[in-house]
């Protein structure tokens, strides 16, 4: 118990280079501001300010992460009071930085790969006139995510989540005369709301029971409360947790924002913003070490999720929504992770960092395709473009490795850590968790293996076809400013795993904010033969899709579906639309029952509620009639109630 | 009897102290609008517009600035937060914290208002009678608040009444309306105060005095029956909840909202809820404090019904002004939970609310009085479709405000919501603020309503034009804005000072 | 002397005022209803200052008459102007606001 | 509550009022009666000045649709001039009768109530609330 030692010790007063840490917030913020307040004057230089505020954050993050490294382990984590907030005598909300191994991982990650992103969308939005307010709502973006992060308190990272919250309905909808953006945007607004409400009450319950919101403080009291309240906020905030990470059952938003820009898909939608869940979990982690409920629950969450996920991904035609599932999936396993306490937070933080490398450039590489295609996201149009995009099939290949779990790249070390340590669980948890987790590996070698068959394999569909708009294709390979950072990110994808993982760096790093990484329990199996059989599964996986997708060409429309599974399984002697009914069909099944219970479940509440109460305001309100004397009368029935229920409580 | 005037009649009487410093503000306003109302007589009619602003904002300063050099002198008398207050006249006027505060807020919010009531550029059809009827009313207002004993509260409460029904009729354009808005809430004014009035008779009849410190000795023990302490209590807090639109005494606020002028709506929205919930924090915190055990539960009722009526009635309102009436009872409901979380940070925090809900609501009314059609102000809400295409700015400006009156982060209406809420939790108050978060979700639905309505409708063919405002309420809405947008980031400064003290009995 | 009789009586005549209040359609009578209100609570003030061997309730009772004629200038003012643009005291006449 | 008013009562003291009630009792009783007793004992002959709302010879203008008759403005308007004025009075009467005892503050005091009345009087006059017409 480390760091609730720590923790209760109080944060140090920063010092040196990192009394200047307000830099990062300050800087993508004035890039913001001066591209909103601009105006038009700065739509020449718009975007390249926009990039240089990140770049120059990022540098500064780098020099305080170094300047970090050299210090005690213990002296790590250090906090810059920036003012007095909310203070009211009992109520004292400070505003500050919390300066820490986690906050500095997470800047790292965020203008890192935010700085790629920006440098790629100068070329992706370069035809579109709204270019400058683009930089400036990701500026916006990654000052509200940096200050997430940093944030020394529930109120501040509060703060923060409702700022990226705004940022990403903002970039949703950012192509919002296409009505399906507009209502992806209220989608995911209002979604978030769901979670958000928890995390609220979560704060409120921190501040009604425990008199304080900052970190430290909670952290050193909430040992102090009994157990129910303990759970009670560990469940809240994972409310809020899936709700921002698109977990179930708030995972709907997700796929529908993918609705705006690509580089939005990207940052927001992949490698930052989504993971905030991850964040908020592995932050409050002394609150979690007391629960075991709590951290059940969310193991159980983070392994229905990756499993629907993958389920769903593996139904899709739209490429961008395919990746979408498969973050869904991802951050499942990132949540399984963090939900496995003492064992799995760094494990979790290790696997979100693979992830923003590798599916940053997957997204990237997705919108690098449909760049050269029109902006088509039908896979089934596409084909063959190995030959036509080189360098975007190269980086996107590899990100695709790093996703499935190849050896020795990226996903293959933090995957798999996540899986040995579900494994290790006590009892029947350790076979749910851990076996799911493993099929998870298939399906995921599966869907992402018939996205590359589809996409670069295979005839060249689109020769024969064109695009919405009445053109015809020429897929063509992008500009340099944007695949240089799609080779930067895939350079991320095969070697950061082995480099975060080597010697347990990264764990040892977070070791001052997250405790010491324990040794998972007792596998039931030796940490070998599970490396060997998630490798088995994810040759069947890839197997499997190469035979059902890679063999036959590829029908451009959806073939007509046979419906009965005995027949699905006489067509698999030949091969023959195999995809569509073993995986495509149950898969599609699911899809559609999942979207029916979220429509008619999910919406359906929302919608009935709001219509209930619609229909109950046009009722009530012909009871202002417009007469004075009807008026009197309703104060009156009021004052006879308020005496009478006076007296009774009184006299009763 | 007559023994009893004998005797009395032996004693000479001693002329109260007044410390003129303390109550400087509201000698200043009460004097000028007498002032006001000689400039009425005696001044040309064309001469008398600018006068009377003049002679408005004139009150206002000095008044502002008597307040200033009181709170500096106050501050440096006592020890390191400053002496607590002066109570004067004989204990009918308790000159406390809370009180400075809310006169400040009345002042501030007095400024505003005046700008709006001042611009005849837009709006201004009314008569120069306004002006001494507003000073009256603000006068009244500030008296309101730091009454001490219930028969000064009954004079300053209708003090501030009459002014506001005539200013509810003073509009010339639509006349019929405003005539009708002003007799509504004439009639029904009237008859919550004579409730307030019986009130007060019954617990004159409990206590023997109408003091509310001597009201707070009697309830701990007297031998007199609580049935007159509990009806008196009721039936004043009833008046009170009136001037509050609490429901379910808010039915006069729609229609009076839609009828009177906007600018006399802006005041009135802002200002009387001020007024009122300083007199609610009041007569609960200094005389009602020992039996809040039995009130509390039948206010939280009120409480609810309150922000059920606001929320649920406003879902369906075609009208702006009706639905920012609604709204303003639903927020009476969330200051209530404040109000009776009977602990410093219910009256800090309530107070703040206070301040930020007023300065947004005449940014409010403020802009709703710019968008007109040929028939005057087009408040109907069919005709705001589309209006962001028609004129960013002002609906960017609206949607800012509506944010800021459904809560969102970054503007004053969160911090707000967020201190009322903490305050009730601390004091055990868990399953009310669950439900005020529930209503409060629920209202929001109909101020985002609004929002896209303005940007993602077409604009209809023969829709609104937005005026160009004058310079009164461009200064009015940017300074409710600012604040609003202020408050919202850096609320540490006005928290500070409401929670500075708490009442003088 | 028995207050209760004078406190039933005034609780009476405050009762049939606001019964009149809810029934009357003429502003006037509406108006002379909370008028009669008022007046009811002077002799409950009253009966408590001879109560409490006081003169307070006493001096209440001039202010609230004070303020009760104000209020009828105010109210009368209010009614005669909307009389003459309606030409109607009905006060179910006055329905242009509601829902 | 009743037996607490009871013993906090005066024992004496309604009897200087006695006379009052019986004289109220009284007029009460003859105006009952007259009213009562007018249309049972007197001839029913109706002419135009009888059906006037008031016979003492100012025509109502203007003249009544149905029923009671409709005073003109200049009547509410005097009526609620003499009513405000009259009730200040009010005050005046408990200053004369305890004048000594409060002293000069208690003359200050007055004069600014009368001049704050006189404010309000200087309005009603110059706007021509004073004319008849």
């Amino acid at each position: 118990m480390t760091h609730t030692l720590l923790a209760a010790e109080g944060a140090l007063p920063a010092a040196g280079v990192a009394q200047s840490a307000w830099l990062l917030l300050a800087l993508p913020l004035f890039g913001a501001a001066v591209l909103l307040l601009g105006g038009k004057a700065t739509n020449k230089w718009g975007h390249l300010l926009g990039c240089a505020t990140v770049i120059l954050a990022f540098v500064y993050g780098l020099t305080l992460f170094l300047s970090t490294t050299s210090l005690k382990a213990a002296d790590r984590i250090q906090e810059l009071h920036l003012f007095s907030w909310i203070p009211v005598d009992s109520l004292s909300i400070d505003f500050g930085l919390r300066l820490d191994p986690l906050s500095l991982t997470f800047v790292l990650l965020i203008t890192g790969v935010g700085s790629l992103i920006h440098v790629y969308s100068i070329g992706y939005m370069s035809h579109d006139t709204d270019r400058r307010k683009f930089f400036a709502y990701l500026n916006l973006f990654v000052a509200a995510m940096l200050l997430l992060v940093l944030g020394n308190g529930f109120v501040t990272l509060y703060f923060g989540w409702e700022g990226v919250g705004l940022a990403s309905y903002l970039l949703i909808a950012f192509w919002q005369h296409k009505p399906a953006a507009a209502t992806a945007a209220k989608k995911a607004f209002l979604m978030n709301r769901v979670g958000d409400v928890g995390l609220a009450v979560a704060i409120f319950l921190m501040w009604a029971n425990l008199g304080t919101t900052q970190y430290t403080e909670v952290f050193a009291k909430i040992g102090t409360l009994d157990g129910g309240t303990v759970l009670a906020i560990s469940l809240l905030l994972l409310l809020g947790a899936c709700g921002k990470s698109g977990q179930f059952p708030l995972q709907a938003w997700l796929p529908d924002a993918m609705e705006g820009p690509t580089p939005v898909s990207a940052l927001i939608h992949a490698a930052t913003m989504v993971t905030a869940g991850v964040y908020l979990i592995a932050r409050s982690n002394p609150i979690y070490d007391l629960t075991a409920d709590g951290r059940l629950v969310v193991t159980i969450i983070g392994t229905v999720t990756l499993l629907i996920g993958c389920v769903i991904g593996c139904a899709y035609d739209d490429i961008k929504k395919v990746l979408a599932y498969s973050t869904v999936s991802q951050i499942g396993y990132m949540i399984l992770g963090v939900g496995l306490g003492p064992v799995g937070y760094a494990l979790g933080i290790t696997h979100l960092l693979t992830h923003g490398f590798f599916k940053a450039g997957l997204f990237l590489g997705a919108g690098s395709v449909m760049h050269g295609m029109n902006d088509e996201v039908d896979m089934r149009q596409y084909g063959g473009l190995a030959k036509k995009m080189p360098i975007t099939f190269a980086t996107f290949g590899l990100g695709y490795l790093a996703l499935i779990g190849f050896p020795f790249l990226s996903g293959f070390y933090s995957k798999d850590a996540i899986i040995e340590a579900a494994f290790g669980q006590e009892g029947w948890r350790g076979w749910v968790f851990g076996g799911a987790a493993m099929l998870g590996v298939a399906l995921t070698a599966f869907y992402m293996t018939r996205l590359m068959l589809m996409t670069f394999f295979g005839e060249q569909r689109w020769k024969n076809l064109k695009s919405s708009d009445g053109r015809d294709y020429h897929p063509h390979e992008s500009p340099a400013v944007m695949t240089v950072p799609m080779i930067i990110l895939a350079v991320g994808s095969v070697f950061a795993g082995f480099l975060l993982t080597n010697g347990n760096f990264l764990a040892n790093w977070l070791e001052p904010s997250l405790g010491e990484l324990k040794e998972a329990g007792h596998p039931p199996l030796p940490a070998a033969a599970m490396t060997a059989l998630s490798l088995g599964l994810m040759v069947v996986g890839v197997g499997l899709a190469w035979l059902f997708v890679g063999r036959k060409p590829v029908p451009v429309t959806k073939p007509e579906r046979v419906s009965w599974v005995v027949r699905a399984a006489r067509a698999d002697l030949y091969g023959n639309k195999l995809n569509e009914t073993l995986f495509a069909k149950p898969g599609e099944a699911l899809t559609k029952g999942l979207v029916i219970a979220d429509d008619k479940a999910v919406d359906g509440t929302v919608t009935g509620i709001a219509g209930a109460l619609a229909f109950l305001s046009s009722r009530l309100r012909r009871t202002q009639t417009g007469f004075v004397r009807s008026y009197a009368l309703t104060m009156l029935g009021g004052s006879v109630l308020v005496v009478a229920a006076l007296l009774m409580v009184r006299f009763s | 009897m007559q023994e009893q005037f004998l005797a009395q009649a032996q004693q000479q009487v001693n002329a109260p102290d007044i410390a003129y410093g303390a109550i400087a503000p509201v000698l200043i306003v009460l004097g000028f609008a007498c002032l006001s109302v000689l400039v009425e007589a005696f001044v040309a009619k064309e001469r008398r517009w600018g006068l009377q602003i003049g002679v408005a904002a004139a009150a206002i300063v000095l008044a502002g600035a008597s307040l200033a050099a009181f709170i500096s002198s106050n501050d440096a008398a006592g020890g390191p937060t400053g002496k607590t207050g002066v109570t004067t006249l004989a204990g009918a006027v308790s000159v406390d914290k809370p009180a400075l505060f809310l006169w400040g807020t009345l002042l501030a919010l007095g400024v505003l208002a005046l700008l709006l009531i001042a611009d005849r550029t837009v709006g201004g059809d009314m008569q120069t009678e306004v002006f001494p009827l507003f000073l009256f009313a603000l006068g009244g207002m500030m008296v309101f608040c730091a009454a001490n004993n219930l028969l000064t509260m009954f004079i300053a409460l209708e003090v501030l009444s009459l002014p506001l029904y005539l200013m509810c009729g003073l509009a010339r354009k639509r006349r019929l309306i405003s005539q009708e808005a002003a007799v509504k809430y004439f009639l029904l004014g009237a008859f919550a105060s004579a409730f307030f009035l019986y009130g007060l008779a019954l617990l004159y009849g409990y206590a023997g005095s109408v003091k509310l410190a001597d009201i707070a000795t009697a309830a701990v023990g007297t031998d007199r029956s609580d049935t007159l302490l509990f009806g008196g209590l009721g039936l004043l807090v009833v008046g009170l909840l009136f001037k509050g639109s609490v429901g379910p005494f808010h039915t006069w606020t729609p229609d009076v909202y839609q009828g009177a002028p906007t600018s006399v709506t802006a005041f009135m929205a802002a200002c009387t809820k001020v007024a009122a919930f300083g007199g609610i924090l009041r007569v609960l915190t200094v005389a009602f404090q020992s039996t809040q055990w039995e009130w509390r539960g039948v206010l939280w009722g009120v409480a609810i019904a309150s922000m059920a009526i606001g929320a649920i009635f406003g879902l369906t309102q075609t009208d702006v002004k009706r639905m920012i009436a609604y709204s303003s009872v639903a927020h009476a409901g969330f200051l209530l939970v404040g109000a009776i979380a009977m602990n410093t940070d219910g009256l800090s925090s309530t107070l703040f609310y206070l301040l930020a809900y007023g300065f947004t609501t005449i940014a409010s009314f403020g802009v709703i009085s710019l968008v007109r059609s040929g028939s005057g102000e087009a408040t109907d809400l069919s005709q705001w479709a589309g209006l962001a295409k028609r004129s960013p700015l002002l609906a960017g400006v609206f949607t800012f405000l509506l944010l800021a009156l459904a809560g969102i982060p970054l503007t004053s209406g969160f911090i707000g919501k967020f201190v009322v809420f903490s305050a009730a939790l601390r004091d055990g108050m868990a399953p009310l603020v669950v439900i005020a978060l529930v209503f409060s979700a629920v209202a929001a639905f109909f101020y985002l309503r609004v929002v896209v309505l303005m940007y993602f409708s077409e604009p209809a063919e023969d829709g609104p034009t937005v005026s160009v405002p004058g310079a009164f309420t461009t200064v009015a809405i940017t300074l409710g804005t600012f604040v609003t947008l202020l408050l919202g980031v850096l609320p540490g400064f006005v928290l500070n000072w409401a929670s500075s003290g708490g009442f003088l009995s | 002397m028995t207050p209760t009789y004078y406190l039933l009586l005034s609780a009476l005549l405050f009762s049939i005022g606001t019964i009149g209040v809810l029934v009357r359609r003429n502003a006037i009578v509406v108006f002379m209803c909370i008028e009669l209100m008022l007046n009811a609570v002077n002799l409950t003030l009253v009966t408590f200052a001879r109560v409490n061997g006081q003169l307070d309730g006493q001096v209440m009772a001039f202010f609230v008459m004070v303020v009760a004629a104000a209020e009828v200038v105010v109210g009368l003012a209010i009614i005669m102007s909307i009389f003459r643009t309606r030409r109607s005291a009905s006060v179910d006449d006055s329905n242009l606001l509601k829902y | 509550m009743l037996e607490a008013f009871e013993a906090a009562a005066p024992s004496s003291g309604l009897d200087p009022y006695v006379p009052l009630v019986a004289l109220f009792v009284l007029a009460a009783a003859f105006a009952v009666f007259s009213v009562a007793a007018a249309p049972l004992v007197g001839p029913r002959r109706y002419n135009k000045a009888k059906l006037d709302a008031y016979e003492c010879g100012i025509e109502p203008s203007p003249q009544p649709i149905v029923g009671g008759g409709r005073m003109p403005v200049a009547y509410y308007l005097t009526a609620m001039l003499f009513i405000l004025f009259d009730i200040e009075m009010v005050f005046l009467y408990p200053f004369a009768v305890t004048s000594d005892q409060l002293g000069f503050f208690g003359v200050v005091e007055i004069v600014l109530f009368i001049a704050t009345v006189g404010f309000a009087y200087a309005y009603v006059w110059r706007r021509g609330g004073l004319d008849w017409n």
